[in-house]
């Protein structure tokens, strides 16, 4: 049916198609509150900025937070205002708060995240089994500042990826990002070296035991404060390197596994499908 | 009014992406490309979430030293749950197309061919 | 709220597992899949605790932010039931592939299957909307890399298939949830429910189609179901079972739940606010697909195709089922769900041992029962339940779905009029390969050696067919308190979650 | 009552049993002729008006379930178990590749299906019986055809218990009750209220009836599947589960009595006037197609539905008489259907071929078998003095007293069309010259002479004391509130005009038989010529292009009659389905292209798909 369609009638179908996708999208966008965006104040993010979610739920438990027509009262729950560097012992200890959203507020979201990534990449893995690395016989060797320039990057990067997921719960950046730099790092490590291959074992046993250690780390959570995924140490002030509880601890998890992943996905990846 | 404008901008851009994405995926044969317009209706999606959660007045929701979040009682930042959300969501669409990748690679491999049209089988 | 945080082992020990099988991959390779068999006998043993010991319905705190602030899982009756059938399901098909998978990275597909269903299991207890949407992507990432498993290269292009489409849907589905939260600024699937109201009706809508459309890719229905004859057939034999077994039950389950409980109205039928009837929609979407899944599975000369194509159509059933909007629907639903993805599992395996000796055309299986009465027995059994015979599970369930639909008259009448129809076609094409099986004298009289470890979960799920189909208590009373928790929103969901929700 | 409970039990664990053993055939054949008769025994203990409930939670209510024994049940009861007790005991020595435990299911399922008070346990009953049924045929030849043959039944018979689930369904939401009798009351109460209403849930339950039993225009399954049936089955699947259909038919007819004062069709309410005329065609149907038959079990399936035929037709007038002549003929079909299809089943076993052209001149070698056929046929086309004549003397006194002149005419054309084929198969099957390829034929075992007696001495028995049968009959009748036909004796018929004394009649005809025997006996003997010499004079020249069939003088028996009819022929009812099936057919392979492999396709489906919802959101927004 649709092979002996015209290119150009599919084009123009697919543009009718789209088209009205993206005009139904526009209408409903026409409906969105003020200037398109969501008022923070009217979202549960309220109580995640101002670190409140504990005195909104003692209003929940009370009855008080909903009315009679099941709108939140959001703004009627009481604040204690943060100050940088002063404030101690909060809820949550994290400067950022995407940070304490990602990993503790919504830390399951974040679970399943990092579950994702591992299983993409255990899939690629599966469906990637069994290829050779071919060497291909035209060896263009990288030039040799490329080899010891990228060696002397990595460190570098490796370091700045540390940097990044350890500081996560105070400036933007965390896991993630942590460790897509430390992969970076790897990949320059490929592109110095022609059929540079890092230890693969090693890498599976890296990811495992940081992914081993991210649930651990939820189940004391539900051994020690009755809670999966639970924060079980104290928060700090906010602002400090100490601070935020387990947040860092996640954050280092996530970094390492994400960096060994994405590491062992371009591995994998890096498969000579030419005839020469 | 401006303000106004700048957020249509966005959303705007947003659909675009989606459209351009979802024109790619429809019209193109080739897996790459039906890859790549995936990847760029993923990153429609990214902007229109990110989007929603800004207002052009907001600041970026980081406790500093000179940064206050909370103004009178209000929360002046930009609302951080949909930043967070957008996080997972490119994580995920980076797991989708590292699997879809390997995937075409193997597909090459086996049909030799990335024509969509001739990925198929008969019944054995 | 009555908690019961421990359960958050349902999820947690898998993805421990799931973690620590590639280790166990340096031991052995077997190992791998024994950790498989055991993480989900732990599973099943588990969930069987709950539903046994009527622990439901209760929450899972997550770190200790209870909901509408934090994540919570909310395990309540249908959500029993469903993660007991998941994980009987998984931990037979886990049985089954100690013999089966035995292609390229076995440890790979042993941590992946895990992933699948464990998956799966959060899909269903999961009480956050978003969340939905990652748990869809850890059994969508699974799924495909699974599907995509195996020696022959068809199973790879279905796993593309499904990844786009698959793709494209979850991306609606990320659109719906977010102009949701544009509304309410909240992502708690009981705050959302309670509050539907409180929404612009057009973005409503709109967004309501946007999350219906993208979890029908998941729940099989037409027209955003046309990957499931590819991947279905392309993968391996286990791997179907999975699919079609777990991964359609969980798709189904979300979309549901999204439209009974989230837009659902309080009360016994269900429709929505703005205007567009959800239910409506749902029930057109059920109708085509079982008239479309079952009109092409007629004519189908492979075997695997029309059972890819019949589980499209049982879909489709229980879609149309859940559609009545009463809670004798919602029951036939839930009911009829449970008994696809016992026999539709059964048979995809029963096939995979046929395959490994022979063909999958329907004329592979002529004489099977000269080749082997085991499997012969197991594979009409199966097929009888699909078609709803007495004195098996399907049995009851369809009865039931046409109670409702009679029950509930108007346009249901001719629909259920249809959906007869296209059940005397399903029996014809079931009953052919039946016949096929007991009428005629194999080419090759070579007998099939059904080893152990496929035996014991096809004996088991044709002994619990059985079971169902002479005492349907065994699932009918839990299913009916499932059903109240689908069509009456508020006491049977909203409350369990977040009891002050209507303040003073 | 715990005998209710047994009469379900026993055949299940039977069942179950049989299953288990049957790899021993002998075994298996032990066990399912005992539990026939621990069946029979309990049947017994059993007395009109016992009645077991229970209540199943099931659809979140309490729906009562129960079986309860009416005098029209406990009849049905009798006649199947007791034939079945006959069949299992012949089968004992047979080679009849019946499978024992689905048999045994069957039975289960129709003991239920006589007993249910609920439409709950009916359905399920029936459906037990229908899947049974199709898997024992599918037992059957292991063939091509025999897998046709089961489909073609299944599908008929699904399709036909879906039409009844929906009419339970209309039925049980309008009453709230799956309760036979309540739904039926309730049906009589808006009988003249809603005619049309009731017409529509009552024709939705008919339409599984009439497919059950093989009425017109659903009778086309029955040769299919009566031709293919593993041959042990084909008596119980003729004698008894065709039965099935009429007692469906008798929980609906009373509600006709409401609707004796409004005018109707020759004193005839419409309904019973349009089931009358069913039943006629049907019997014309039957017979005609039959005697067109070459294949044994093909020539008697459609026989057996002819025979469906006149007993819808009588008991459809739910007159005291027609009510009478309908359950009498119902019982002297299943004995003599019995009597042809055992010794037609003997005769296949010892032949193995089913083309009545190929065989002939058997009464040489199984003498017994050709007197049961005889006394078998002559029944069945109502020749005194044996079972058959008074029932079918009964039905045409019956219809001519409402005045139905023109349906009487083609029940009296079916009927001599009925002697035409019993003709044909008794000289096809017996008379004639044997063939040399049968000299080493033998009798039948014991086992099954001792049944070939019995049969013969209850069609002999029941001819000439029909009185004992009528005395249920008429309680029966008396059940459903009409008047019974007054009784005078074990040997009388009372009619609607007139009685008959069996018993004289009997005499008169053995003085006649006697007389016949005389004659024969002081006639010209004649003498034993082997088969080739009919034509060829023993030699069989090349050039003359004899076929085998040719030396079969019944080879094309009835041609002229055969070439008078064929232009009839063409209107096929049978080609409606098929045509019907090949159009679904087609249609699933036009829908099929839908998933034609390519992504893109499934991707322009999707976002079609969402965009027509969309547009279906604007407007309703």
């Amino acid at each position: 049916m649709m092979n002996d369609t015209p290119e150009m009638v599919k084009k123009v179908f697919a543009i009718f198609v789209v088209g009205i996708l993206i005009v139904g999208f526009f209408m409903a966008f026409t409906q969105m509150p003020k200037a398109n965006a969501v008022n923070v104040n009217n979202t549960v993010s309220r109580f995640y900025v101002m670190k409140d979610v504990d005195q909104a739920t003692e209003m929940l438990d009370k009855g008080t937070y909903f009315n009679k027509d099941m709108v939140p009262l959001r703004n009627d729950v009481p604040y204690t205002p943060i100050t940088f560097g002063k404030s101690a012992n909060l809820e949550d200890g994290a400067a950022n708060v995407v940070t304490s959203i990602v990993v503790d507020y919504r830390g399951f979201d974040t679970l399943g995240e990092v579950t994702v990534l591992f299983l993409a990449a255990s899939g690629v893995m599966l469906v990637l089994h069994g290829q050779k690395r071919k060497i291909p016989k035209k060896r263009t060797e990288p030039s040799e500042i490329m080899y010891v320039g990228t060696r002397i990057a990595f460190a570098v990067i490796l370091l700045f990826g540390i940097y990044v997921f350890i500081h996560g719960h105070l400036t933007p950046g965390g896991g993630f990002p942590g460790g897509a730099i430390i992969a970076s790092g790897i990949l320059g490590l490929f592109l110095g070296k022609q059929g540079y291959s890092p230890n693969k074992s090693g890498l599976t046993i890296f990811e495992s035991l940081s992914g081993m250690a991210y649930v651990v780390i939820g189940i004391i959570g539900l051994i020690g404060e009755k809670s999966f995924l639970a924060n079980f140490l104290p928060t700090g002030t906010i602002g400090d390197l100490f601070s935020a509880g387990f947040i860092a601890l996640i954050y280092i998890a996530i970094g390492m596994k994400v960096g060994s992943e994405l590491s062992a996905v371009t591995n994998a990846m890096i498969i000579d499908t030419e005839d020469d | 009014m401006i303000d106004f404008l700048q957020n249509w901008i966005y959303l705007t851009g947003a659909m675009a992406l989606v459209g351009i994405g979802l024109y790619i995926v429809l019209t193109n044969t080739n897996i790459l490309r039906i890859i790549v317009g995936l990847n760029i209706v993923d990153s429609g999606t990214n902007l229109f979430i990110v989007t929603i959660a800004w207002h052009p007045k907001s600041v970026m929701p980081i406790y500093t030293a000179t940064n206050n979040l909370v103004v009178d009682g209000h929360v002046v930042a930009a609302d951080p749950l949909p930043q967070s959300l957008v996080l997972t969501a490119i994580v995920i669409g980076l797991g989708t197309t590292a699997l879809a990748l390997a995937i075409a690679v193997k597909i090459y491999q086996k049909y030799g061919t990335l024509d969509v049209r001739k990925i198929k089988e008969e019944d054995k | 709220m009555k908690t019961y945080n421990f359960a958050a082992l349902l999820v947690g020990v898998p993805l421990l597992m799931a973690f620590s099988i590639p280790l166990f991959g340096f031991i052995s390779k077997q190992l791998a899949k024994w950790i498989t068999v055991l993480t989900l006998t732990f599973e099943f043993l588990f969930s069987l605790y709950i539903l046994l010991w009527h622990v439901y319905p209760f929450n899972v705190i997550m770190g200790n932010w209870v909901p509408p602030f934090g994540e919570n899982l909310y395990i309540g009756s249908l959500a029993t039931i469903l993660i007991v059938v998941i994980s009987f399901v998984g931990l037979m098909i886990s049985i089954y592939n100690l013999w089966s998978a035995k292609y390229g990275d076995v440890v790979h597909f042993a941590l992946l299957f895990l992933m699948f269903v464990g998956g799966s299991i959060g899909l269903i207890s999961t009480g956050d909307i978003f969340n939905v949407f990652i748990f869809m992507e850890i059994t969508g990432i699974s799924s495909y890399a699974l599907a995509a498993y195996g020696p022959e290269r068809r199973a790879l292009g279905g796993a593309f298939k499904y990844l786009v489409i698959s793709s494209i849907g979850s991306t609606l589905y990320l659109f719906g949830v977010l102009l949701i939260y544009t509304q309410l600024g909240t992502l708690n699937i009981a705050e959302i429910a309670a509050r539907i109201s409180q929404t612009t009706p057009g973005l409503l809508t709109f967004a309501g189609i946007l999350l219906v459309a993208g979890l029908a890719v998941e729940a099989e229905l037409f027209p955003f179901n046309g990957w499931v004859p590819d991947t279905y057939t392309g993968a391996i034999n286990p791997v179907s079972a999975t699919l079609s077994g777990i991964g359609s039950v969980g798709g189904v389950y979300v979309l549901i739940r999204i439209v009974m409980t989230v837009f659902g109205k309080n009360g016994n039928f269900v429709s929505t606010y703005g205007n567009l009837d959800l239910m409506t929609l749902i029930a057109i979407l059920g109708t085509a697909t079982v008239v479309i899944g079952e009109l092409s599975a007629l004519v189908q000369t492979n075997i695997k195709k029309m059972l890819a194509y019949s589980s499209m159509a049982q879909m489709g059933l229980v879609a149309m089922a859940f559609s009545i909007g009463s809670r004798l629907g919602a029951y036939a639903g839930i009911f009829q769900l449970i008994n696809h993805s016992i026999a539709k599992a059964m048979l995809f395996l029963i096939l995979g041992v046929i395959v490994s000796f022979g063909g999958e055309r329907v004329e592979d299986m002529k004489g099977l029962w000269y080749k082997s009465p085991f499997l012969a027995v197991t594979f009409t059994i199966g097929a009888l339940s699909l078609l709803g015979l007495p004195l098996f599970g399907g049995f009851w369930s369809k009865f039931a779905l046409v109670d409702a639909s009679f029950q509930r008259g108007g346009w249901y009448d001719f629909i259920m009029a249809i959906v007869l129809f296209a059940s005397v076609v399903e029996a014809f094409y079931y009953l052919k390969v039946v016949g096929y099986i007991f009428t005629s004298k194999p080419a090759v009289s070579e007998k099939i050696k059904v080893e152990i470890s496929p035996a014991i979960p096809i004996a088991a799920f044709a002994i619990l067919i059985i079971a169902i189909g002479i005492f349907p208590q065994i699932v009918s009373g839990i299913s009916y308190s499932a059903a109240h928790e689908l069509t009456d929103k508020m006491s049977g969901y909203v409350l369990n979650v977040i009891p002050t929700i209507v303040g003073h | 009552m715990s005998s209710l409970l047994a009469l379900l039990l026993v055949p299940v664990t039977g069942s179950i049993v049989a299953a288990i053993i049957q790899r021993y055939r002998l075994a298996e054949r032990l066990v399912s002729f005992s539990t026939f008769v621990v069946t029979l025994l309990f049947l017994i203990d059993i007395r009109v008006g016992d009645a077991f409930t229970w209540s199943l939670g099931f659809l979140g209510k309490n729906i009562e379930m129960g079986l309860q024994i009416t005098p029209l049940s406990i009849f049905m009861l009798y006649m199947t178990i007791a034939f079945g007790v006959l069949l299992t005991f012949f089968d004992l020595t047979e080679r009849s590749k019946m499978k024992s435990f689905l048999l045994l299911l069957t039975l289960a399922a129709s003991n239920w299906i006589f007993m249910a008070t609920d439409f709950l346990s009916f359905f399920f009953a029936w459906e037990l019986m229908g899947w049974a049924s199709i898997l024992a045929i599918f037992g059957g030849r292991r063939t091509a055809e025999s897998r046709h043959g089961a489909l073609y039944y299944a599908m008929m018979s699904i399709g036909g218990s879906y039409s009844m689930l929906i009419g339970i369904f209309l039925l049980s939401n309008l009453t709230g009750s799956f309760s036979i009798q309540q739904n039926v009351s309730y049906l009589v109460s808006i009988m003249t209220v809603h005619p049309w209403w009731v017409l529509g849930i009552v024709s939705m339950f008919f339409v599984a009836f009439m497919v059950k039993s093989g009425i017109f225009p659903f009778h086309t399954w029955v040769p299919y599947t009566y031709g293919e049936s593993p041959d042990g089955f084909v008596p119980y699947l003729s004698s008894v589960m065709s039965k099935y259909g009429i007692y469906g038919f008798l929980i609906f007819l009373p509600l006709t009595l409401s609707l004796r004062n409004v005018p109707g069709v020759l004193g005839l309410p419409w309904p019973n006037y349009t089931l009358v005329w069913f039943g006629s065609i049907t019997a014309v149907v039957g017979s005609v197609l039959a005697f067109m038959q070459d294949d044994v079990k093909k020539l008697f399936a459609y026989s057996s539905f002819s025979n469906l035929g006149f007993i819808l037709a009588a008991i459809a007038l739910f007159t005291p008489i027609g009510l009478t002549a309908g359950l009498f003929h119902a019982f002297n079909h299943l004995l003599f259907n019995g009597a042809i299809f055992i010794t037609v089943v003997a005769v296949i076993s010892k032949v193995g071929i089913t083309r009545m052209s190929e065989m002939g001149g058997l009464w040489q070698k199984m003498p017994l078998t050709f007197l049961t056929f005889f006394v078998g046929i002559a029944s069945a086309a109502g020749i005194p003095p044996f079972a058959g004549f008074g029932s079918k003397w009964m039905i045409f006194q019956a219809m001519i007293s409402h005045g139905l002149i023109f349906a009487t005419v083609l029940l009296f054309f079916a009927s001599i069309a009925s002697f035409l084929y019993l003709m044909r198969a008794f000289h096809a099957i017996f008379l004639g010259q044997l063939s040399h390829k049968y000299d080493n034929v033998k009798e039948i075992s014991a086992i099954g002479k001792i049944t070939e007696v019995f049969l013969i001495g209850a069609l002999i028995f029941f001819g000439i004391f029909p009185g004992f049968i009528l005395d249920p009959i008429n309680s029966i009748v008396g059940s459903f509130g009409l008047k019974p036909l007054p009784t005078s004796g074990y040997e009388y018929i009372n009619g609607f005009f007139s009685s008959v004394n069996m018993v004289s009649i009997f005499i008169v005809v053995i003085v006649a038989f006697i007389f016949g025997f005389l004659l024969f006996a002081v006639s010209a003997k004649h003498k034993k010529v082997p088969q080739e010499d009919n034509y060829t004079a023993g030699q069989i020249p090349k050039d003359w292009n004899l076929t085998p069939e040719m030396y079969q003088f019944s080879y094309d028996f009835y041609e002229p009659m055969d070439k008078e009819i064929a232009p009839f022929l063409k209107i096929k009812i049978d080609g409606f389905f098929k045509g019907f099936g090949d159009s679904v057919e087609y249609l699933g392979s036009s829908i099929k292209e839908i998933f034609t492999g390519n992504v893109q396709i499934y991707t322009y489906l999707a976002i079609g798909g969402l965009v027509i919802f969309v547009i279906a959101g604007w407007i309703v927004w």
